[in-house]
């Protein structure tokens, strides 16, 4: 088929392990074509990206249309398996160096108000009347190495290029992206040796030769070739699967085998308008023979339809008679169309086919992205989500030997080693704990009042600058969205706080609001403008004097002062169940003051403390952790905290719900349990106390170092609400919360 | 390699009309409006304006880098919008993923919440 | 829809912004007011074609935007 | 000439495909019906068929206003699992499960189902909270769902990354080990043939236009279509990604809204990924389909709407997740990309049974996961629509949970977010 001779060599590519030399320009296809094989695994051969005959492997990506590829030296080619399936890249995520492709890539943008797809007569001709026209066009060409795999919705062009991505917003898009070669279905058609015209004279030109070479219909242009007058009937091949001859019908219908070593055949156009009909934009407009009338192929009577998934016509007729007669359901059940050349190859055939039994020529199937593939990585280029945060202490948690964990968007110490001791330095030394994730908003302006008496389920009006007050927030539904501080710091000033998980959630409620209120209130979100050291513990209060803090505030109240030089709002509240002031401060000061605090509290034993820690002092409290204990339609009556909710408030977000739900069966409750020996996990289903009935579950449960017992809180699903249930197999009695220091006496101290 | 260092100065929510009028005080000033009642004067020690309810906030809690013409492309390289068409305005958006502003200028300067700098400065390779 | 044309920032990718729900109007034809609460809060209006919605530009300007979009073709067609 | 590696012709491929399709029957509609089914989807079409099946019902009518699994019945990954975290829940899906099992001994139709397993990754201590919580209590209902260590991950899924591409560290994961694939129009299609071969009508490209009523607010009596009334003892609505509208013709008005997902496949590998891997935190989740593909899905777009134009956004997303935890697939090439519409409702779990209005009944809110309760929802639907009782095993699954302040909240089970 070839004399194999190269003037000019580019260099070697290598194909299965052994070395193929290339001419300057050639395709990976050429190149393997010059060397006397066929890429793929038969079939006819179009080398311009419609058919999916030429696929392999190339450098580590599978599936890659080695017409689209140019050959350079030392591009790796294993042959894809005509219909077999190669082997997954890498079997082992470990080694991340054979990544064949696993640089991030880069993302070149670009604004445009015209884009051309195609860079053949008819895209160029477009571009320079829209240049003409004065916009800013950009013209997209397969040819010159930027490859459009898709248009988005929003006029958006996903496109490859040599050096990375190319991602292009354009207000107009010109699709000139011409028409494909009409492949031939009939015996024999998976035979290697048929080219189309259109390949043929690629071949030619590249000086590939084709050996002895026969034309079916329109014959190729330059190319030696006896023309063969007759219609095609099959062809036929060699145990190898390389075609040996081509049987055509002659005059009086009779067949006529005609030997050859290359069939050529050149049976009309099919219009390459995938890119057009992927968003049905009206922006999208087509030129060229994309936009052309193309008359369908004669209906296939027998041979392979479908190249890439092997589907027949015998197939496709059996489907038909099965009951899966239209197109859309056609091709689901009979695979046709379903491979890597998305029906470019077989769709004008398959449409044929049904036109022949309906009488109706049906639309052509959805257009999907993406239209030329590409990997994951390529998608991926320059991606990025999750942008996690760190608070000011990071790097002294990572000094002290902290375990940092992601919750609620940030990084935070989830312990330093040692859980119970950090534990007892809480309950009965001192700790500090990094609580700067917390949320702080300021609310400020006259109708601030207002809006805080809307917002809250608390009154808010009656509560004294320098006092704070803790508060839930509701949504309509009268559910729980999240809990934190009220702190008046002016007649029309407050500092409210709010979970670490809830603070963005937090800020935009109140935003949404006061703009739907119209009320006059400024909010400034002082999130991560502020850290803040939660001191805790009996000494809390002599480690902050010692610092400069000569009259703490008293319980729910808060002042401004200088710790160890640090300008703090000293907050006076209890999470852990033990005296704590929480010192927000800007972020300047933060390590500064953690570092004060722990030289200062040394003779205390003071450690800092993690989340673990945490959250069990908080579980012997009965405090709730909106998020973790709390469910989507959970209600402050059914959490127990009906004393945070005042009815007889006017109007608060969520008041009319609770009104009308106040009137349901009481039938969720969020309680407290206790049991002998170690904490259960959380999540442990509670059982009926005759262990057959599921009806609730742990939320949170921790052995108590205090105590000796295990502590739990959770919820009971069924009523009446027992007393005692199961849980782990083991007997829990239901058990009033707080389990420790029931009168507050100790936060209060 | 462009590094993003501490800013200090105040943060200030107030009425859009007061904050236009705003007089900072400080040296070398550069205001950011944020939004049309937010506005962060980086070096500022104080700020006057006409809202009795303004809140006015001593802030540290944002970080910035000076960026070099080059500095200045690669930044842009990462960044999935357009620019402003004034160059002296603000433009806030993700950059490389991470919340953060461009303040396009001589020199330019990029500016992001403190809490985010690790981050926007792995993914822009300026970790060392 | 891919990106929203912020009024203070400019055009973003959807992924700076964070979306806020619908406005929810109740049906005309409940008068009791539990049924209009109900209504109220739990119902969606889910409409395939112009919703009146929030959007937040977290990444932004952190304020609220109201966008007028057809839903049945996911294209924007007014930004407050 | 040498053919360069010709491979070899899969086991399975499209000629077998078609050999193994069992025929669906095409009736000439009628003009009434005893049950009158609107969407001829999974949930639709399996309604239809145990309502023939199990309780001799056939003067049914399945009425789709395209062909039949053309919304996302055709468009979702997939996935058949029970590893849900409420009670209600893994019942309801594990009883689904075990319809899947025994599908294709019941109709004959290869439906390719294949038992997988199912691990759902974390990477935090949270994260590890909620696998640990699901494994407590998919045991708890006799659910075989087990905890893994990240030795435990490598060992199921050797490909993957546990330093999650340095940003999402694999601290463990829930295995639920009887998770499987079906190929998913393959399910409509079985459902079909059974139902159309006992004489159910399947209606394609017949969009409802209105619903029939005995006076407003009076019991409806059958559908309106462009092409005249259809007549019925009992509507049920098993519309997907139109409700809100079908429903709003009843005067009906759910907690629900329609939003976009997304999915893509990559083309052909030989069979390598086991498992299907998923990641709570990431709500991204991959496995390899018959063919060889890698399916991929994450979470739904954040805005409600009716398009399915797929978007870039979405991929790109998609893919970078999916490649932290598997590197392997940065260098597989996406063959197709896809969107369906899921309706979520206001508690992430689905909606079934009365809608207050006689002779209507609905289900919806399927949202990401309605592909593998599809034989569950359509058996409980057809018992409630012969008998007239709602079944224990969806009645907590009704819309009136919403209004009695009983919510079904699992959102940690969608899969997604």
């Amino acid at each position: 088929m070839t004399d194999g001779s190269i003037s000019g060599s580019g260099g070697r590519i290598v194909v299965d392990g052994r070395p193929i030399e290339f001419a300057a320009g050639d395709s990976v296809a050429i190149a393997i074509m010059r060397s006397g094989k066929v890429p793929g695994g038969g079939g006819t051969l179009c080398l311009a990206g419609d058919c999916g005959n030429c696929l392999a492997t190339v450098d580590g990506v599978a599936h890659v249309r080695t017409c689209e590829v140019e050959a350079r030296p030392g591009t790796a080619v294993a042959g894809d398996p005509g219909h077999g399936k190669p082997p997954l890249p890498i079997v082992d995520g470990r080694d991340l160096t054979r990544t064949p492709i696993g640089r991030e890539l880069g993302v070149r943008r670009i604004d445009v108000d015209i884009a051309v797809i195609g860079g053949g007569p008819s895209g160029l001709a477009a571009a320079a009347a829209a240049a003409a026209g004065g916009g800013n066009v950009l013209v997209l060409d397969a040819d010159s190495g930027t490859e459009v795999v898709a248009i988005y919705p929003g006029r958006s062009i996903v496109a490859r290029e040599p050096a990375g991505m190319l991602h292009v917003r354009a207000d107009e898009i010109v699709v000139a992206t011409g028409s494909a070669e009409i492949q031939p279905v009939c015996p024999g058609n998976d035979l290697a040796g048929i080219v189309t015209s259109g390949a043929a004279e690629r071949l030619q030109a590249a000086g590939v030769g084709l050996g002895v070479a026969v034309a079916i219909g329109s014959p190729p242009s330059g190319v030696a070739c006896t023309v063969l007058d007759g219609r095609l009937i099959r062809f036929e091949g060699d145990a190898t699967g390389r075609l040996r001859s081509v049987v055509t019908t002659n005059t009086d219908g009779s067949e006529m085998t005609t030997a050859c070593d290359t069939a050529i055949v050149g049976l009309g156009r099919a219009p390459r308008d995938v890119l057009a009909r992927m968003t049905g934009d009206d922006a999208i407009s087509l030129v060229g023979s994309v936009a052309d009338e193309h008359p369908l192929p004669a209906a296939p009577t027998a041979g392979e339809i479908c190249r890439c998934m092997g589907t027949t016509v015998d197939d496709l007729a059996s489907a038909w008679d099965a009951g899966y007669t239209e197109l859309e359901l056609l091709k689901r059940a009979s695979w046709a169309g379903l491979g890597p050349c998305q029906g470019g190859a077989c769709l004008p055939h398959v449409r044929a086919f049904i036109a022949a039994r309906t009488g109706t020529v049906p639309e052509p199937f959805t257009a999907r992205p993406a239209s030329r593939q590409i990997t994951l990585a390529e998608a991926a280029a320059d991606t990025t989500i999750d942008a996690f945060r760190r608070t000011p202490l990071h790097d002294e948690h990572l000094a002290l030997g902290a375990r940092m964990d992601r919750f609620g968007g940030w990084w935070r110490p989830w312990h330093y080693g040692d859980v119970v001791g950090e534990y007892w330095a809480v309950r009965e030394g001192v700790s500090i704990g990094d609580v700067s994730t917390l949320g702080k908003l300021v609310v400020s302006g006259p109708d601030v009042v207002e809006a805080l008496e809307r917002i809250y389920p608390c009154h808010v009006a009656d509560i004294k600058v320098g006092r704070s007050r803790y508060a839930l927030l509701l949504n309509e539904r009268g559910h729980v969205m999240d809990d934190g501080m009220i702190l008046r710091t002016g007649e029309s000033r407050f500092v409210l706080s709010f979970t670490s998980g809830g603070a963005a959630n937090a800020e935009m409620w109140i935003r949404d609001w006061v703009d739907t209120w119209g009320l006059r209130v400024h909010v400034m979100d002082r999130t991560m403008s502020l850290a803040a050291i939660n001191v805790t513990g009996p000494h809390a209060k002599e480690l902050l004097a010692r610092l400069g803090l000569a009259e703490p505030p008293r319980f729910l109240g808060h002042l401004e002062a200088d710790i160890a030089g640090v300008p703090c709002h000293v907050m006076r509240l209890s999470f852990t169940g033990e005296a704590a002031f929480e010192l927000h401060h800007p972020v300047d000061g933060s390590v500064t003051l953690w570092r004060a605090l722990l030289d200062a509290g040394r003779d205390f034993g003071i450690r800092p403390h993690g989340l673990q820690a945490l959250f069990g002092l908080r579980l012997e409290k009965g405090h709730v952790i909106v998020g973790m204990d709390t469910e989507l339609d959970t209600t402050p009556h059914r959490l127990g905290m009906d004393w945070a909710v005042r009815m007889e408030k006017p109007a608060f977000i969520g008041k009319a719900a609770l009104e009308r739900t106040s009137r349901l069966p009481d039938t969720r409750r969020w309680v407290g349990f206790a049991m002998d020996g170690e904490a259960p996990p959380e999540g442990s289903p509670i059982l009926g106390r005759d262990g057959d009935e599921i009806i609730g579950n742990v939320t949170g449960s921790w052995t108590s170092p205090l105590l000796g017992r295990a502590l739990l809180l959770g919820w009971l699903k069924r009523t009446p609400f027992p007393d005692r249930v199961v849980i782990n197999g083991r007997e829990a009695v239901v058990t009033a919360t707080p389990f420790y220091d029931r009168e507050g006496l100790r936060a209060r101290a | 390699m462009p590094a993003l260092e501490p800013l200090v100065g105040r943060r200030v929510i107030g009425d859009p009309d007061a904050l236009d009028a705003a007089i900072w005080s400080g040296r070398d000033v550069v205001v950011l409006r944020l939004a049309p009642d937010e506005a962060f004067g980086i070096g500022a020690t104080a700020v006057e304006l006409d809202d009795e309810h303004a809140i006015d906030e001593s802030e540290a809690g944002f970080v910035g880098a000076v960026l070099s013409t080059a500095d200045l492309a690669d930044v842009i390289a990462r960044v999935d919008w357009s620019l402003p068409s004034d160059p002296s305005a603000l433009a806030q958006g993700k950059v490389a993923g991470v919340p953060a502003k461009l303040l396009i200028g001589d020199p330019s300067l990029l500016v992001t919440h403190a809490a985010y700098a690790g981050e926007l400065a792995d993914r822009l390779g300026w970790s060392s | 829809m891919h990106t929203l044309d912020c009024p203070r920032c400019g055009r973003r990718p959807l992924d700076e912004f964070t979306f806020g729900g619908e406005r929810r109007p109740t049906a005309d034809w409940l008068t009791d007011p539990d049924e209009r609460d109900f209504d109220d809060v739990w119902v969606f209006e889910n409409p395939a074609g112009v919703a009146t919605e929030r959007w937040f530009h977290a990444a932004g300007c952190r304020r609220w935007l109201t966008v007028r979009r057809d839903t049945s073709v996911d294209r924007v067609l007014e930004v407050r | 000439m040498v053919v360069v590696n010709p491979g070899a012709v899969a086991a399975f491929g499209a000629t077998e495909a078609v050999a193994s399709l069992q025929p669906i029957v095409w009736h000439e509609p009628r003009d009434s019906y005893d049950v009158v089914i609107v969407g001829g989807g999974g949930h639709g079409l399996a309604t239809a068929y145990y309502l023939a099946t199990r309780h001799g019902i056939t003067n049914v009518a399945v009425v789709e206003a395209d062909y039949i699994a053309s919304g996302n019945t055709g468009r979702n990954t997939t996935i058949i699992r029970a590893n849900y975290a409420i009670p209600e829940a893994i019942r309801f899906y594990d009883h689904s499960m075990k319809l899947y099992e025994g599908l294709e001994a019941e109709t004959g139709a290869a439906i390719f189902h294949r038992k997988k397993g199912h691990v759902w990754l974390a990477h935090s201590e949270m994260g590890m909270r909620t696998e640990r919580a699901r494994v407590l209590m998919n045991q708890a209902m006799g659910v075989n769902t087990e905890l893994l260590g990240p030795a435990g991950v490598k060992a199921l899924v050797p490909q993957i990354d546990l330093t999650g591409g340095g940003r999402y560290p694999v601290f463990g994961a829930s295995h639920h080990v009887e998770a499987a694939t079906a190929r998913h129009d393959r399910v409509a299609w079985a459902y079909a043939s059974g139902a159309t071969s006992r004489g159910v009508h399947v209606i394609q490209h017949r969009p409802v236009t209105g619903l029939l009523r005995d006076g407003p607010g009076g019991r409806v009596l059958g559908v309106q279509t462009a092409a005249g009334p259809i007549h019925a003892g009992i509507v049920l609505s098993a519309v997907g990604g139109r409700v809100s509208q079908l429903a709003a013709m009843a005067r009906v008005r759910l907690p629900v809204r329609t939003h976009p997902l997304h999915a893509f496949v990559t083309n052909d590998f030989e069979q390598g990924l086991a498992k299907i891997v998923a990641s709570t935190e990431l709500a991204c989740y991959v496995s390899q389909t018959e063919r060889g593909q890698m399916l991929i899905g994450a979470e739904f777009d954040s805005q409600p709407s009716f398009s399915r134009l797929s978007s870039f956004d979405a991929l790109r997303s998609y893919a970078y997740k999916i490649t932290r935890l598997l590197p392997f697939l940065r260098s597989m090439r996406i063959l197709r990309t896809w969107a369906g519409l899921c309706d979520i409702s206001a508690d992430f779990s689905p909606i079934m049974g009365e809608t207050g209005v006689d002779g209507f009944l609905i289900t919806t809110g399927w949202g990401t996961w309605g592909f593998k309760a599809i034989p569950a929802g359509g058996e409980a639907l057809a018992e409630r629509i012969a008998t007239g009782r709602t079944p224990a095993l969806i009645a907590p699954f009704g819309l009136d949970r919403f209004r009695n302040e009983l919510a079904m909240a699992d959102q940690a089970s969608a899969g997604t977010r």
